[in-house]
């Protein structure tokens, strides 16, 4: 079970990551866009936490859409509203819940994801955060299917997000800023599938149960 | 890094707040969320204008707000687009009850947040229309990527939608002229030197003491291609080559020229490159009726220019010299 | 050296060309004797205002040519004061009877360059008038040294005595209020990189990375002293207290501030700027009732800034306000 | 005896040099000041070179006149009107000569830096060319009352000149550009006594009798 508690420290840590990784993000950024993913993605979080407080309390899915909300009025850029609808659209599905099974999760990120792809109409390929999330997902639902625990499955998902981050690195940008250097953006990680790749690492790791 | 600023953090708000002490007589600031809105906002029955994007493009767009251009901007953190609360807050900020155009600049970032603002400002009541610039023919436009990027005729475009607003023309009219303005303009930059964002704190990118960037855009983004330094003519007319024959515009087309600094360059240099896109114009049969020559939409300190074709005709002409009042921009006022 | 440019040694003729191409509506352009002078010269029963130095400072002074400022100026070679002959012509062409100002930027070679040409326009018969412009505190004015140099107040005093020659005050009037415009104003700036003279090409001195240079003048010369870079903040201070203090200004005073950049600073910079030489003026219960921000006496493309006060009465608040149309500097017109 | 055609090898000479010290000449105002007094006195010379054919065959007053009128027009700067006004001076003495005498040089000279210190109000000592000029000049009127040969009366007066300029490195400037660098300007020889020096030393080279 994913308790609200275990939801709170995984955007906790997360939080922790993004301050830790800013400057490697931003470089990321300042390879193939305009370093700034860092220092936007960290501004937007440190925000969430200054929302902790009020929302310790609520359910899963009020929590989701206040850190939707939060990311929508303080990280601008692409990755803003992305991250945005990641965790509004999650929210829409957990409306309610003080806990999540391994199926409410997938549930609720596939929606996040889906909301990503009509946002930002970017394909698997395009070097973007798609390239993480959706191998991601894929994997987690796999996993759901065959019964899999959800150490297990979590596992399996960050493992996932991790190659198609890596898998971005020979790509040529289609879409976003880095699409604008054309053949020059082959060669570089993109920052986005990086940051993506943090979110649901920290999800295996804190919700991982003993 | 080098720059004139005390932290990295407070470089917009302090920037802001020197805004407000120097231009209180032509706009309010608003903090949190930030925009910048014409001290006489909202007029009644004119359709209000507005734009925004990250900061760092100084005066673009801040230093456009003014009477017979903007009506407000929004700045976001540097080289960060704004968020759809800033524009909504500022869309409501100008509706006149005439409507309101958002002048945006094709940014996968920009283009996200001002569409959300502009739907929730229609949930508001308020009516809206988004025209997209982009004119970077540096860029291939094509279906499958994130588009041509919206540089310098994004600042054409703020001056003469902004007359048309003025002659409390509709918002439909305002946003035809935008989007005229945007088929009409076409840009291509270069860089001499990366720039520093301020939280960075070193260049975006390197570049040896004798090479060049061709093809940048406005955010410090490396460009399509890196080469040795050329002469400023031979520069010009690689600058010039696409964007005439982009459009193309054809001989005794009617011509704005617009020769922007990246905000290192100084003007000595600026009207060198003048000199030799006139030449090149001219030489193509066009008429460089107007021209804009200064740091008007800038990268931080990059060392660097852009140029900016824009074909006229007469209504185009009058609404570029109606008269404009901005901290940025000012004539006939 | 990262310029965009071609020759070197070509720099100020093909300058001269763009200004020709871009403003021959306002001015005209006479090629050796160099000198730029306004489209309309001479205006029969006005004192004509003119000015120069060397090429480097754009848009001063060159850009200050037009209706309500300069009736001519006089380019000399990147930072090499112009020669007599230029100033004999410029004088010629702008004399409408009623006799001819020279501003003077206080540099032994523009002093000398200056003075034998008024002697050789008195030669012939026309009325001249030279005011020494010395306004920077950074330098210890005496009587054994070259003494201040002269700076920001330059382009201050040329807007206003331009704004007092349209209303056709007489030769000694326009001369007295110059004289005013230098006692009340004062300036001193600082440097973050140096600059490179083209036909050098390399920098005139070497800056590390964490240090900047205090007390620069407008040529490249390094400053008073070196020092670790501060924050603006910091620096406003260190710039503003020495000219506070040398008039001194009084509480009370009203007050013109212009917060300049040196070429390299974009506007983003200038308002953090502004907003603390604001704060420290308010301090000091003077009225800020004016102001200037932006590049206008530059060296070449340094970075750095220049803060410049300038107390203000209700006559110079009239003149400084009166219209200008010049391609440097316009308002009101 | 100097005769015409003497006086302009020395002129033709002295530009030569001009060119091949440029850089020199202007790092030492770079040093000290803007960094232009080498391309000024090249831009003038050069200048000077382009009316030789017409001055060939005129009279030692009219060549310094001529030399002294183009350099106004075309150096600027202080360097411009201070070498300007040694020619002029110079060719008020020597109007109608064809050939000097060592005391005719020496009344030409006088004439010459005389019109520099009037104009530039420099006393020795402030770190100028007059810091090499007024001891060239002594030294050259001790030689001509001594009765010394004109080769050692040029070469002493080079030699005073050379210890002169080497005299400003020191020195803190009191006038010119370099004043304002206050004890900064200590260190750094002065780029114009340094081009002053070069005027005399080729003087004593090309005016040498065999
Ligand atoms: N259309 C898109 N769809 C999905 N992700 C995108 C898209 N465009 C950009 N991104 C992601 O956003 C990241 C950049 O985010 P950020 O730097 O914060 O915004 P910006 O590019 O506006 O500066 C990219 O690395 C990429 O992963
Ligand atoms: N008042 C003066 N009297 C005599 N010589 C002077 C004076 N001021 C400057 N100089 C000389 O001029 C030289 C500088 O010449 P230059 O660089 O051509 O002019 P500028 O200083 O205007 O750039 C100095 O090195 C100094 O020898
Ligand atoms: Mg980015
Ligand atoms: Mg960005
Ligand atoms: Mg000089
Ligand atoms: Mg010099």
């Amino acid at each position: 079970m994913i308790t609200r508690d275990k939801v709170l420290d995984w955007i906790t840590r997360y939080a922790e990551i993004l301050a830790e990784k800013r400057d490697y993000l931003t470089q990321l950024d300042a390879a193939i866009g305009d370093a700034d993913h860092g220092a936007n993605m960290d501004r937007g979080f440190q925000a969430v936490m200054k929302k902790m407080p009020e929302i310790r309390d609520k359910d899963i899915g009020t929590i989701f859409k206040t850190v939707g909300m939060t990311l929508l009025s303080t990280v601008g850029g692409a990755g803003g509203p992305l991250y945005s609808t990641i965790f509004l659209q999650a929210g829409m599905k957990t409306t309610g819940k003080l806990e999540m099974t391994l199926q409410d999760w997938v549930d609720a990120i596939e929606a996040g994801i889906n909301g990503v792809k009509m946002r930002g109409k970017a394909e698997l390929g395009d070097k973007t955060m798609i390239d993480a999330l959706v191998p991601a997902l894929n994997a987690l639902k796999q996993a759901a299917e065959n019964g899999t625990s959800l150490n297990d499955a979590l596992e399996r998902s960050a493992r996932a997000a991790e190659e198609g981050m890596l898998a971005t690195t020979p790509l040529v940008a289609r879409k976003g800023r880095a699409s604008y250097l054309g053949e020059r953006s082959a060669g570089h990680q993109d920052p986005g599938a990086t940051s993506s790749f943090l979110l649901l690492r920290t999800a295996a790791e804190q919700w991982k149960e003993s | 890094m080098k720059k004139l600023i005390n932290k990295p953090e407070d470089v917009v708000k302090e920037e802001l707040e020197g805004i407000v002490l120097a231009h209180s007589d032509l706009v309010k600031v608003h903090f949190d969320p930030n925009f910048i809105v014409r001290a006489d906002a909202p007029i009644k029955g004119k359709v209000g204008v507005i734009s925004g994007g990250g900061s760092g493009h100084e005066p673009m767009h801040g230093g456009f707000v003014g009477m017979g251009m903007l009506d407000a901007a929004c700045p976001g953190a540097v080289f960060t687009s704004p968020t759809p609360d800033q524009m909504l807050e500022a869309t409501k900020a100008v509706d006149g009850g005439a409507g309101v155009l958002h002048i945006v600049k094709n940014y996968t970032g920009d283009i996200m947040n001002f569409e959300m603002a502009a739907d929730l400002a229609r949930g508001e009541g308020i009516e809206v229309e988004s025209v997209v610039i982009d004119d970077d023919v540096a860029v291939k436009d094509s279906l499958y990527t994130a588009g041509r990027r919206g540089v310098g005729a994004t600042v054409l475009a703020e001056k003469i939608c902004g007359a048309a607003a003025e002659q409390r023309r509709s918002l439909k009219e305002v946003a035809d002229l935008c989007r005229k303005v945007n088929g009409w303009g076409r840009s291509m930059g270069m860089a001499l030197t990366s720039c520093t964002v301020p939280h960075v704190g070193k260049p975006t990118f390197d570049l040896p003491e004798d090479e060049m960037e061709i093809g940048i855009g406005i955010h410090g983004e490396p460009g399509r291609k890196r080469m040795k330094i050329k002469t400023a003519d031979e520069i010009v007319e690689m600058l010039m080559e696409p964007i005439i024959t982009d459009i193309p515009y054809k001989a005794g087309d009617q011509v704005l020229i617009f020769v922007n600094s990246m905000g290192g360059t100084p003007l000595i240099e600026l009207y060198i490159l003048y000199r030799k896109a006139h030449e090149i114009a001219t030489q193509h049969g066009l008429k460089v009726v107007r021209h804009l020559i200064g740091p008007y939409i800038t990268s931080l300190e990059m060392a660097g220019t852009s140029i900016t074709m824009l074909k006229m005709d007469d209504e185009l002409i009058k609404l570029w010299d109606a008269p404009v009042l901005t901290p940025g921009l000012r004539w006939g006022a």
